[in-house]
């Protein structure tokens, strides 16, 4: 690996976007390791999240919106809350994952985004979380369709499983906030992108 | 009608070239009130000095300007040469037609003009001069130094060396301080009760040191060379004269389970004790808090034990007083504490390390007592839980410290020093054993600290790991700790027999009762500051008052005995001579109008200003005024400008004054 | 260094573009510190700067000890452009008399502002013992934008307005 | 006490037990729960990590239908995950001006982050106080060593959440504690079970909830309490095959908190499903004589 510098880079366009998302500047990072030291996902991650870090500090993008990492987080917060510099880390996993999914980066992990596909579906559909409709759509586009086969039937019959969905009486609006909000992204990064 | 002579300088062609000195005398001829004008080649030769003594006594002038060089540069000479004619030295002025003016500039013409502005500024300022003394402090030739560890041990013998007496106060039972706590000392390992104790009896045996243990500072007043301090004695409830050390009475007090403040709670004393055997001096004090007497009215065993008949019970506080000319300062440090902290304190613990009550996950100081020969293990390595060897140990360093969110932003700066040393001297002890080190940086800036850090490394085996440690907690008798090592990119998981952190230095958390009673600054984190981080870092910014030691910053030994002895040099160079001297130039306030709004005592930075009372024959209270204390002020001026009813003047500066060179100036 | 010859044709250019009467001359009143800036023009003196002549120098032991009330009267004396210079923030002799004369000068500039008149004929600077070449720099430029400016003229309302309002608050509220 | 009820999407479904245990307790403790009329859900986990503008949005409409309710009414809700998402908004709306102005773009309303939001446990035990509780509780359990789970999202991070500690919080210890259970020291309160990963990475969760499972069991808990619906399953539902992976046999029951408060109570084991618990929690109650 190699990073160049091909000229004047005091901050890069990329770490101005994370920034601008998480209202925060990285270079309060010090590189001390504590979020990687406590991050309960840290195991299965190519690289740690104080390593994630110090990518967006560089604007190295690629490495940061390609590394399974953002989609190994489990935004627990621990390395927010135990960053000795106030470094909003889970913010930035989240700015990242938002980044990643808004410029089509090809996604480490197609489990994760399906899922919430999925999920914020249900929430424009019936205003609320469908369970049910979530487990089965999400097997079906992620393939695995015996995955969990067990814990439905436990779940269903301890009654906790609804076959219909309950709706908000919300919908309308819901929809018009979900229209909104990609309106407001799109002019938010478009903001980006002109100021870059 | 004034009778100033003006006196201009060629200094050779250096001001002669670019301006014309004898048109300049000429013009200050014509200035109303000059008397006497003239220019020569050298004003600073003896002949030109002499041209002025002679020109006061002819034409008695009583205002002198010398328009030549900078008076950075021989407004001493000229004063005293103006003294030996017989004219108040503050009567003389200079005017700067040299570096201000002829090396500046290279038209004649405009030189010339700037040169006689130049005189005629200073010859309506000296109109309103008066004559001033400089002011004439006596010295009390005495000094208190307030800390007993090896900082103010090392100042009080210093001062003591050099033929004058010091009053050493200390508020624990015994001096020693943090040093008399350590097992061995970075990076040479030498031991450091053996190189601290006989510095400690040297103190306790010289005549000219007083030696004043548990007892505290209650009040400074006073100023520089003349200091009046009071100071509570504590009653230890023995008496010091009779008692002879024999301890049978630590031995025979029932009580036996109070967590030793030496051995940082890893050992238990007596109601009745001494921190440590090698205590100077060598005299218990009662406990009021646990002795069974004092709590329950009765017990009285040590009384009965104590051949001498030494114990008094009856013995109550005693306020004592002294004059002091200087103090030194070297009351040290505290640690930090990864326990919570209590409400309102900016400074939080460590909840991800338990709020430290993992009980084999030990701070700093308590390695050393368990490394000390002397200490609850005799040196040998025990953890805290079991009584068990480790044979795993980590050691967390910057804890509380570069932690804006938990602790304090600032380094440590010994820290990284001693953590390696407890590495080393663990493996020396625990052949078998593992030391690993959590760090961000080392930093071994000194005198064979890098090579001390390096030695660790290659040749005892200790594994440095670069990463903070996120989480602490207890498993299966081990402690698991949770770091990792950024170098790798690896998170760590390490099960320990024992966790050593490396605390934060913080300031003594009283520090700032202490600075205010002595009237010095402070920084945020309770440091006394020093007067300049660079060219005065012995001094504060009360004269008279020096720093020694890590109640500054923190620091290691060889630091802070260099600065107790910067410190004592700077008092014996105050007490080289009989009287302090001072510029006159200082703010007086005028009683008659002061309204007693004290903006003038807010806006001083050197807390000169005070509240006076006046009071009629009967001794009623008239009113209140602002008094400037002439032995605090620096003459800086800040409280003339604050003053709403135009009350205080600035000797030598005075609004009138400062007018008139204003007005010098006006077509 | 420039010779005596090119000095004065530079003089004469600079005559050329001011903007007020024929041979007038900007008058820079200058307060400084003892210890930082008066040092440091000295500074400049013995390493032999050359600066435009225009300045005269009030020494004050601290930038502290400079009341608006001095500035306003050497404007009333005929002074175009004032200039206070002491110490660097956080090296004052006196620890903190450059704080509180920067912050009353932020008011007093405020006054300045409020009455119309242009705030390039007060100036502040932080000048050392160490800098003998900013102290050249700080002086040309003043004196270059208060010639810029020309002569002072509307001084009488700034004296005016200082006789109404003369503390700190009052200033506050009316800026 | 009155407050606006949030019940959030899994209380009628896989939470089914967390909200009957809450609506059993409720009139016990002199609470009053009004819910926000057609309240929507907050967007979870999934709405903060797909789009910065959506994460505050569905909470700041939720926030403001509750406003609509009148009475200045803070809101209540029983899901960490929710409760999490509603202190964030109103933490964000507070503290940045660009997404203030964001969220009124998209609501086409105001919102400054005004109204109030708790969580049961915190009305609980600082509200109605642990003496109050005490008295209130007429069974007591008997010494029943509870483990008290608060995983991450109850107290982190501490900025826009903590009612408690967010290293070592004691809430749910004084409630256990006060109605007459044996809180356990163990060290693995606030630790992630990974519930994010639920359906999606089950590998980690597995690892995770193991470590839990193993600590709460070193620590001699006889049941695990949790104050979320996202983190019960996870203990709950996969304890089974945990088991199997890791070849531990753990059968430890995991409740919400509002179960074990409903017994204390006096509320039947039916009105606080205990019948919906997987590891099945009666065995061990009955042995206690607590039903
Ligand atoms: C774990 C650890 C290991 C260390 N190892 C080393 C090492 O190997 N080598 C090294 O060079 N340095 C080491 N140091 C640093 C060393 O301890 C300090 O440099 C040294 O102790 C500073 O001395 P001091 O006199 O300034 O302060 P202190 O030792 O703190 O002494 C201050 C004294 O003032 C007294 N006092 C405080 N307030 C008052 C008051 N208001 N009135 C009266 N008396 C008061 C205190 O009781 C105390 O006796 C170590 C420090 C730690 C924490
Ligand atoms: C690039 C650089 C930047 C620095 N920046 C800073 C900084 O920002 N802040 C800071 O605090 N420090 C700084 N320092 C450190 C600072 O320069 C030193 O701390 C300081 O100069 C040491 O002063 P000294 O009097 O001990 O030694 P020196 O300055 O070396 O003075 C020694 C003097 O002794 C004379 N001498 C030597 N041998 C003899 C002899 N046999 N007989 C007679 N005279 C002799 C020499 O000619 C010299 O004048 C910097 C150093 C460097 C190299
Ligand atoms: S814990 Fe904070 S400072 Fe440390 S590496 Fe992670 S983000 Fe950086
Ligand atoms: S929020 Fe994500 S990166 Fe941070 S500790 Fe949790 S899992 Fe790791
Ligand atoms: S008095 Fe100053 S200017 Fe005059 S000769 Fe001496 S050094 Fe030169
Ligand atoms: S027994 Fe008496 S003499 Fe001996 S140490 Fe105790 S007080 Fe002193
Ligand atoms: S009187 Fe107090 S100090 Fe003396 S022996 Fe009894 S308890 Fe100990
Ligand atoms: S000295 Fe070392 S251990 Fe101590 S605070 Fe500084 S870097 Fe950290
Ligand atoms: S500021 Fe002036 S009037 Fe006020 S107390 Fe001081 S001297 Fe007196
Ligand atoms: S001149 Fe300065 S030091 Fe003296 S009293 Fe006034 S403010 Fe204080």
């Amino acid at each position: 690996m190699q990073l160049k510098v091909p000229g004047p880079m005091v901050v890069s366009d990329f770490t101005q976007q994370v920034e601008a998302i998480i209202g925060q500047s990285v270079s309060k990072c010090y590189q001390c390791g504590n979020c990687t030291a406590g991050c309960p996902a840290a195991p299965e991650m190519d690289f740690g999240p104080q390593r994630i870090i110090r990518f967006v500090q560089l604007g190295l993008k690629d490495l940061a919106l390609t590394s399974n990492t953002i989609w190994t987080c489990a935004s627990c917060v621990t390395c927010t809350t135990r960053c000795p510099q106030e470094v909003d880390i889970t913010g930035v996993m989240d700015a990242l994952r938002i980044i990643a999914q808004r410029e089509h980066y090809p996604v480490q992990d197609r489990y994760v985004t399906a899922l919430n596909d999925i999920f914020l579906g249900n929430i424009r559909t019936f205003g609320r979380q469908y369970e049910i409709g979530l487990i089965g759509k999400y097997n079906l586009r992620t393939r695995q369709f015996f995955k969990d086969v067990m814990l439905g039937p436990k779940l269903f019959f301890k009654g906790k499983l609804k076959l219909l969905p309950h709706r908000s009486g919300n919908v309308r609006e819901v929809r018009e906030i979900f229209r909104r909000v990609k309106e407001e992204s799109a002019a938010s990064s478009a903001n980006r992108a002109g100021r870059a | 009608m004034a009778r100033i002579g003006v006196f201009v300088c060629h200094c050779g062609k250096n001001i002669g070239a670019t301006v014309d000195c004898e048109r300049v005398a000429g013009e200050a001829a014509k200035i109303p009130g000059v008397v006497h004008s003239e220019n020569y080649l050298y004003m600073c030769s003896d002949p030109g000095q002499l041209k002025i003594k002679d020109a006061i006594r002819d034409k008695k002038l009583d205002g002198v300007v010398v328009a030549a060089c900078s008076p950075h540069m021989h407004e001493r000479t000229f004063r005293r040469a103006v003294a030996e004619a017989g004219l108040n030295p503050y009567l003389a002025e200079m005017s700067n037609v040299r570096e201000h003016c002829s090396w500046v500039h290279q038209d004649i013409e405009d030189g010339t003009a700037k040169a006689i502005d130049l005189v005629r500024v200073m010859v309506e300022k000296v109109k309103l001069n008066q004559p001033l003394t400089p002011i004439r402090v006596p010295v009390t030739k005495r000094a208190l130094v307030i800390g007993g560890g090896v900082a103010g041990i090392q100042a009080a013998l210093d001062i003591a060396n050099g033929e004058r007496d010091v009053i050493l106060l200390e508020r624990d039972p015994s001096i020693g301080g943090h040093m008399s706590q350590l097992s061995e000392t970075f990076p040479t390992l030498d031991c450091s009760q053996c190189i601290l104790t006989p510095k400690m009896v040297e103190v306790a045996s010289h005549p000219r040191i007083t030696l004043l243990t548990y007892s505290e500072l209650e009040e400074v007043d006073g100023y520089v060379g003349n200091f009046q301090v009071k100071i509570r004695k504590k009653a230890r409830s023995v008496d010091m004269d009779v008692c002879t050390g024999c301890g049978v009475c630590m031995e025979k007090c029932p009580v036996k389970k109070i967590p030793s403040e030496f051995n940082v709670g890893l050992s238990m004393r007596p109601a009745i004790y001494t921190p440590f055997p090698q205590a100077v001096p060598n005299v218990p004090v009662i406990d009021k808090e646990n002795c069974i007497y004092y709590i329950k009215g009765k017990c009285k065993v040590c009384e009965k034990f104590c051949g001498p008949g030494a114990i008094r019970f009856d013995q109550e506080d005693e306020i004592v007083t002294y004059d002091v000319g200087a103090i030194v300062v070297a009351t040290g440090y505290s640690l930090y504490s990864v326990g919570e902290k209590p409400p309102g304190s900016t400074i939080a613990g460590y909840g991800e390390y338990g709020y430290g009550n993992i009980p084999d996950v030990i701070d700093a100081l308590q390695f050393e007592r368990l490394a000390s020969a002397s200490g609850p293990t005799e040196g040998h390595m025990r953890r805290p839980s079991d009584g068990a060897e480790p044979k795993t140990v980590a050691f967390i360093q910057c804890v509380g410290s570069r932690c804006p969110e938990k602790g304090i932003t600032y380094c440590s700066k010994i820290c990284c020093m001693y953590t390696v040393k407890h590495a080393m001297l663990y493996k020396h002890k625990v052949h078998d054993g593992d030391a690993y080190i959590f760090y961000m940086d080392i930093r071994s800036g000194g005198k064979n600290y890098e090579e001390f850090v390096r030695r660790a490394i290659e040749e005892d085996g200790v594994v440095y790991l670069r990463g903070r440690v996120s989480r602490l907690y207890r498993k299966d008798g081990k402690v698991i700790v949770r770091g990792a090592d950024t170098l790798s990119g690896t998170q760590v998981e390490i099960a320990a027999d024992m966790v050593v952190t490396a605390n934060a230095t913080l300031a003594q958390p009283d520090s700032q009762d202490v600075a205010q009673k002595i009237g010095i600054a402070y920084d945020k984190y309770g440091f006394f500051s020093e007067k300049h981080p660079k060219l005065a870092p012995v001094e504060t910014n009360t004269a008279g008052v020096f720093l020694a030691g890590a109640c500054q910053a923190p620091k290691d030994i060889p630091e802070a005995v260099a600065q107790a002895s910067g410190a004592a040099a700077k008092v014996l160079e105050m007490f080289a001579v009989d009287e302090l001297e001072r510029e006159p130039t200082i703010a007086v306030v005028n009683e008659d109008t002061c309204v007693a709004c004290f903006f003038c005592k807010r806006i001083c930075p050197y807390s000169a200003v005070e509240e006076k009372e006046i009071k009629d024959r009967d001794g009623n209270l008239i009113k209140l005024v602002s008094h400037v204390n002439e032995g605090l002020c620096q003459g800086c001026g800040l409280c003339v400008v604050a003053c709403p009813s135009k009350s205080i003047e600035l000797l030598g500066f005075t609004d009138e004054q400062l007018f008139a060179e204003i007005n010098a100036l006006a077509e | 260094m420039t010779t005596a010859d090119s000095q004065s044709s530079e003089q004469e250019q600079r005559r050329e573009g001011a903007v007020g009467p024929e041979g007038w001359e900007p008058k820079i009143v200058a307060f400084v510190c003892n210890w930082c800036t008066y040092a440091g023009a000295d500074l400049a003196g013995t390493s032999r700067l050359q600066y435009q002549p225009n300045v005269r120098i009030i020494k004050l032991p601290c930038t502290g000890r400079i009341d608006p009330v001095f500035i306003v009267r050497a404007y009333e004396g005929g002074a175009d452009g004032v200039l206070v210079s002491g110490c660097h923030p956080g090296d004052c002799h006196y620890s903190s008399g450059n704080y509180h004369a920067r912050r009353r000068f932020a008011l007093f500039r405020k006054l300045m502002e409020f009455v119309g008149v242009d705030l390039d004929r007060l100036q502040f600077s932080w000048v050392s013992a160490a800098e003998g070449a900013k102290w050249v720099d700080v002086i040309n430029d003043v004196t270059n934008r208060v010639r810029a400016l020309g002569p002072f003229t509307e001084y009488q309302a700034l004296s005016r307005w200082w006789k109404e309002v003369p503390d700190e608050q009052a200033i506050e509220q009316r800026a | 006490m009155r407050f606006a009820y949030f019940p959030g999407c899994t209380a009628p479904g896989s939470a089914i037990e967390f909200e009957m245990s809450t609506q059993a307790v409720l009139e016990p403790l002199g609470l009053q729960f009004d819910e926000i009329p057609n309240w929507i859900c907050c967007g979870a986990t999934m709405g903060h990590t797909t789009d910065d503008n959506l994460a505050l949005a569905l909470p700041a409409k939720v926030l403001l239908n509750a406003r609509e309710m009148g009475g200045g009414l803070e809101v209540a809700t029983v899901c960490a995950a929710c409760y999490n998402r509603l202190r964030a908004t109103n933490y964000e709306v507070q503290h940045r001006e660009d997404r203030r102005a964001a969220v009124a773009r998209i609501l086409g309303e105001e919102y400054g982050g005004d109204v109030g939001v708790r969580h049961l446990l915190d009305i609980v035990v600082n509200e109605i106080g642990t003496e109050a509780l005490s008295e209130k509780a007429t069974k007591k359990l008997g010494g029943l060593k509870v483990a008290s789970y608060y995983g991450c999202l109850l107290v982190r991070p501490p900025k826009m959440v903590a009612f408690d500690d967010p290293e070592e919080p004691r809430s749910m210890d004084r409630l256990v504690d006060a109605i007459g259970g044996e809180p356990v020291d163990w060290t693995h309160r606030t630790e992630c079970c990974g519930g994010s990963f639920t359906l999606s990475k089950i590998s980690i969760v597995r690892r995770l909830v193991n470590d839990i499972l193993s600590a709460a069991k070193d620590a001699g808990a006889e049941c695990i309490i949790a104050a979320c619906p996202v983190c019960q399953p996870n203990l709950d539902l996969r304890q089974a095959e945990v088991e199997k992976q890791y070849g531990e046999d753990y059968g430890i029951p995991v409740l919400y908190f509002t179960q074990l408060l409903g017994l204390s109570l006096g509320a039947s084991p039916e009105a606080i499903g205990l019948d919906k618990v997987i590891v099945d929690p009666r065995p061990l109650l009955s042995a206690k004589g607590l039903i």
